[in-house]
């Protein structure tokens, strides 16, 4: 039996719910050199600034048990070099670009959200308010629901009315139920959760930080468990709400963890680093994995784990 | 998907041999093997499925060979666990290698005289790149030091290529006491040399570059920067180097390096970004062609 | 050249800074197979409440990338059990016991302490504010501050006065800096940073959370950088508060990273459970780190990642 | 430390061999050899230094031998990823083992008839449990099942140790369709069993305490429960346990057990905190004495 792979996420539908995450995916052409972008459900670009941006002095990653820890600092071209030269070649291999939004604050995520949204072929927009190690600091909205929902309300007035704003959090923020529901409330139309989480490395040879700026986030499997218990929270409060799920996911069976606990697609990041061509294997192990179970679309599967044990899901799933 | 960019393999290890401080390793990679230009270098999945070391290993391909379809060696010190695992494989295990990465070293269109300087391991890729000199005919001198006799690196190979070979140690048990850059002028003016290749620490790097501009000769050297993904998506090896524009970009040592050309490599601010690089802080867009991150640093004619 | 390994906790001397964390050394009597459990700097029990408890259902654990995921629900025998079989046990064997206190409220909490200084032997009191999993819920005391506080101060007003107070936290709260100060305020001698962070892991084969409780506790390796950045901020913030670290401490560099973080003794927990010897094999590794680094003794190191880079750190240790 | 508790070693790996559809890998382990009596287990770290895989792989010990000052062979089937990596170990590869652990069968002082129930790899422990048994004089007899014939456990060494041997297959492929619960009783009844042993699955051992309740045998069981330790220290792998006071406790599979008399595990109620559990919320204590979680469940006389 073969799984119908399509995914809906707020009207927008994606063949199939494997994504490349934000920051991770380069510009697309780094990662088509591995495998054909317009095989997997979304791109999401690196978050695009207005003005290009250096980032972070170097070192700016340092390995950790089953993680990465990194501080880039959103260094990146500007908006207008991702729309004259990153977009559009997105757009000519078939991808499916998900734009990321950065600012300093409202007024310029909400100027990026009308310039990216008039472009022609920006399926969604996420609304990054999440990065731990902006270069300048200052990007923690998400530590209040008030400013975050300040953001998301902005983005939304001023993004075509078709195109989803998806609102991307991090995992330790004070509350983040309350959050995810500030957002939503300011119109977000869905939730990516979760972001890198604040981590630091010494190196014990020199006793120093590891990355140079000190704090940075982390992410790769070792935050997997932590993006579960967020996804599952949230669409726990929040079930009507469609989420993007990420953190750590490295195999299909990843996927599937957090596609069980809620999510409707799923992001790759860090593991892309180590295997290029992650996105379209996790997308084949997950589709072996929902035949196997005998699922007939992958609706069937998202926030299982929140079903009571047994009953419906066991007779969907066959088991 | 391209023909001439990289691919991700897994590769039966052929050989794992000692050679003094250094560990050889060679897999069966035909694609690699036939994209190879010298100065690309390979990354290595460690550890296997369940590691909990997440990041590939990147290191310099040292030799490829036509056996079996095409092989590919890469040489290592043990260094921490990436590599003390390696050093365990034997042979018929499968190796996760991913390439030929980065940019190679351009070569000159005519037969000048080609000094190469290599510190330690790093003078992996410089092995390569004096065959390929070789065969356009170039004159070949090598210039290789390390902290001690048994990490000098292929010294017998050295000797086979090159017209000369100079050898400096930390501590004089092999050749000149002293650094690389100690011997270099001098080698230099003894072989005429035309241009300077070099791979290595980035402080010996930034030396030989000083000593290549005071001599008024080119310079390309090949950077280590620690890298998490070696194929460009991640953006964390990068480091400040001028444009043929004149502004200064944080690029990717990875794709945009790892050679460059050294006058153009800012090595003092290596680590920092420059107040005036484009898009640090303060930083004023002066129009949208520079603002391409990209543009300026394609060039890489040597000689 | 040898180290002193001696560390100083809020007055109180141990032979060196690696102790064994609480709820990860069962009684004692478990580890004393496998080491003389007297070697290590102290034992920290299991968090000892006022009645025996059953804890959570089976399944209580699952593995995650360089991690455990656990719900255990401080089973244990009580108070009483403790002191009259436990404890003595631990003092026959020439172990320093450090006594973690977990209860259902500043009450309990204060009863506990008591009866627990007024014991011979016990070194220190933790006091457990940041269990994620008890069986019945209510153990959140960390996410406010001010009713950390009332717990600190109830604990500390019932603790002999010769006996260090101090108050252990977990990672993922609103205000890591904010409740920290708030129990150093209430008069808390030193803080243990962290304790396991909240997280989720769904079993690709049943669709079900992979444990009972559906949340539980990460722990292991994995944790490790953020335990780092926890120590490494509330060091900055309360530089003269004695911090025990731990999160992850899998081998002697992780130790060092802890301590160059800011903190005076480091805990090892899960890692127990995968190597019965770890405590004094860490020990013996972080010894041998120190004299590499030709450290005169423990305190040298404590804080490191602090300082500028180079100078007075470089001078101290000879590179 | 101490002279019977158990000792970790790093141990060589003597031979890996395919049974069936299980792998058996035996290691020099003279201390564990030594130590060992049927019903204990070990646990093996899985995946090497770097593994991302925290915890220690219990298996059961499955046979014990002099060679090499002492010797311990386990089975296992590959189940994940831990599995696999030791279906991957070769001959002189070093495992770091833990063990003996948990508390051996008791044996019964006189020679009775005794029964011998596993199901697939769970069987494993019964078969050095038979080689004491008939050192005693008692008769063994086995009962022993699986899904598929290939998963059927050692079924030669059953029949030359055994007096009698019943194998049950699920799907007919060898020996009598159905479950080991299926043929136990009637076995029982031609073996006039005294007392019966089981290993396996909970819902098996479940089947078999009721079987040999009614029979008014006493039995058995060794449990298996998700382990994070092994060692007591973690308190993961509790199961309700009725002690001799007739209080239930939430007792430790790898220290109080695996073994447990049959009657005592409240299988109904695995995977819960029965509501008159020793510390269940609402349970009130007692007295001091009963509030000893450990007191009570020592008994571990058979036959
Ligand atoms: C382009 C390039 C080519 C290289 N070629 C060679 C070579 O031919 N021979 C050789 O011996 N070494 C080479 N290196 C260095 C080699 O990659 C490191 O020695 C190796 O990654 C160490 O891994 P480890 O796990 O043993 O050490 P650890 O120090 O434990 O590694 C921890 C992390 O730091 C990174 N890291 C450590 N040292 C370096 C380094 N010097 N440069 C970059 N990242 C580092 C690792 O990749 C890993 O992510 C090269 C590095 C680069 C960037
Ligand atoms: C006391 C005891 C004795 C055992 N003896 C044997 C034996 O002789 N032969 C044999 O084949 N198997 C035996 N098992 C089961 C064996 O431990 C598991 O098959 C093995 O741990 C699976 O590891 P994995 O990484 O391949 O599988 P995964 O399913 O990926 O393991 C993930 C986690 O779950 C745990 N786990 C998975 N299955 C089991 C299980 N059945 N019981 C307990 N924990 C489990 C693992 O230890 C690990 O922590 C025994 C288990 C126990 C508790
Ligand atoms: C190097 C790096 C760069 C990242 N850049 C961005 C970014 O620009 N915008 C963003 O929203 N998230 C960014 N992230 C976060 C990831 O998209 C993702 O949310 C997080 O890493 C968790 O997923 P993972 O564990 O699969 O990497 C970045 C992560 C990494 C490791
Ligand atoms: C199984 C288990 C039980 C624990 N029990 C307690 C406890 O009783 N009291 C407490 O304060 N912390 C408890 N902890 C937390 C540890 O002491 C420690 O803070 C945390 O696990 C992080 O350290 P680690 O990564 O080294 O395990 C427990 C952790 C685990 C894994
Ligand atoms: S290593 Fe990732 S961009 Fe260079
Ligand atoms: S497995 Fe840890 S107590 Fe039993």
């Amino acid at each position: 039996m073969t799984t119908d792979m399509r995914t809906r996420l707020a009207g927008r539908e994606l063949p199939n719910p494997v994504m490349a995450a934000a920051g991770c995916a380069g510009t697309g052409r780094e990662l088509a050199q591995f495998f054909d972008i317009a095989r997997i459900g979304a791109v999401v670009t690196k978050s695009v600034m207005l003005e290009p941006r250096a980032g972070r002095p170097a070192p700016r990653v340092a390995e950790t048990p089953s993680g990465m820890l990194s501080a880039i600092g959103l260094q990146g071209p500007g908006v207008e070099v991702f729309l004259q030269r990153d977009l559009p070649w997105l757009l000519s291999r078939g991808g499916r670009a998900v734009a990321s939004v950065a600012g300093a604050g409202a007024g310029e995520y909400a100027e990026l959200a009308r310039r990216l949204s008039a472009a022609e072929g920006v399926e969604m927009i996420e609304v990054n308010l999440s990065c731990p190690n902006p270069a300048g600091g200052g990007l923690d909205f998400a530590d209040d629901p008030a400013e975050a929902a300040r953001v998301v309300h902005a983005v939304r007035s001023h993004t075509r009315s078709d195109i989803p704003v998806f609102a991307k959090l991090a995992a330790d923020v004070p509350d983040l139920v309350a959050l995810a529901r500030a957002c939503v409330e300011a119109r977000a139309d869905g939730l990516s959760l979760i972001n890198s989480v604040r981590a630091m490395a010494v190196d014990p040879r020199t006793l120093r930080p590891a990355v140079a700026g000190g704090v940075g986030g982390l992410s790769g499997p070792a935050i997997r468990p932590i993006a579960v218990a967020s996804v599952y929270r949230v669409h726990a409060a929040l079930p009507e709400v469609p989420l993007i799920g990420m953190g750590g996911v490295r195999t299909g069976a990843d996927a599937l963890e957090l596609l069980a606990a809620g999510a409707s697609a799923v992001g790759v990041g860090t593991v892309t680093f180590s295997d290029p061509s992650a996105c379209v294997r996790i997308l084949r192990e997950l589709e072996e994995l929902l035949e196997e179970r005998g699922a007939d679309r992958v609706s069937d599967v998202v926030g299982a784990a929140h079903r009571p044990a047994g009953a419906p899901l066991g007779a969907v799933l066959g088991r | 998907m391209s023909d001439n960019g990289p691919v991700q393999t897994r590769s039966p290890v052929l050989t794992v041999r000692r050679v003094d401080a250094y560990y050889a390793i060679t897999v069966v990679a035909p694609q690699i093997a036939e994209r190879f230009r010298s100065g690309q270098f390979l990354s290595v999945a460690v550890g296997g499925e369940q590691s909990s070391m997440l990041l590939r290993r990147p290191f310099a391909i040292h030799d490829v060979k036509p056996d079996y379809g095409g092989t590919v060696e890469f040489l290592f010190a043990v260094r921490g666990p990436g590599t003390a695992w390696l050093a365990e494989r034997r042979q018929r295990d499968l190796l996760d290698v991913v390439g030929p990465l980065g940019r190679p070293f351009p070569l000159p269109r005519d037969p000048v005289n080609c000094m190469l300087a290599g510190g330690g391991s790093g003078a992996a890729p410089l092995f390569p790149l004096a065959h390929a000199l070789r065969r356009r005919g170039c004159r070949v001198d090598f210039v290789l030091g390390a902290a001690s006799a048994d990490r000098v690196f292929s010294a017998i190979s050295a000797r086979r290529i090159a017209e000369t070979t100079t050898f400096t140690t930390d501590d004089g048990s092999f050749g000149v006491r002293g650094r690389v850059t100690d011997a270099l002028e001098r080698a230099m003016d003894d072989a005429r040399s035309d241009v300077v290749y070099a791979c290595g620490p980035m402080p010996m790097l930034r030396t030989v570059a000083a000593v290549a501009a005071r001599q008024g000769v080119p310079v390309q050297v090949a950077v280590e920067e620690t890298m998490a993904c070696g194929t460009g998506i991640c953006m964390s090896c990068v480091i400040p180097v001028v444009g043929e524009d004149g502004i200064t970009r944080m690029v990717r040592a990875c794709v945009d390096g790892p050679v460059f050309r050294g006058e153009r490599v800012r090595f003092d601010d290596v680590g920092t970004i420059p107040f005036d690089a484009l898009g640090a802080p303060g930083w004023k867009a002066r129009g949208e062609d520079s603002a391409d991150p990209q543009s300026g640093v394609a060039d890489r004619e040597a000689g």
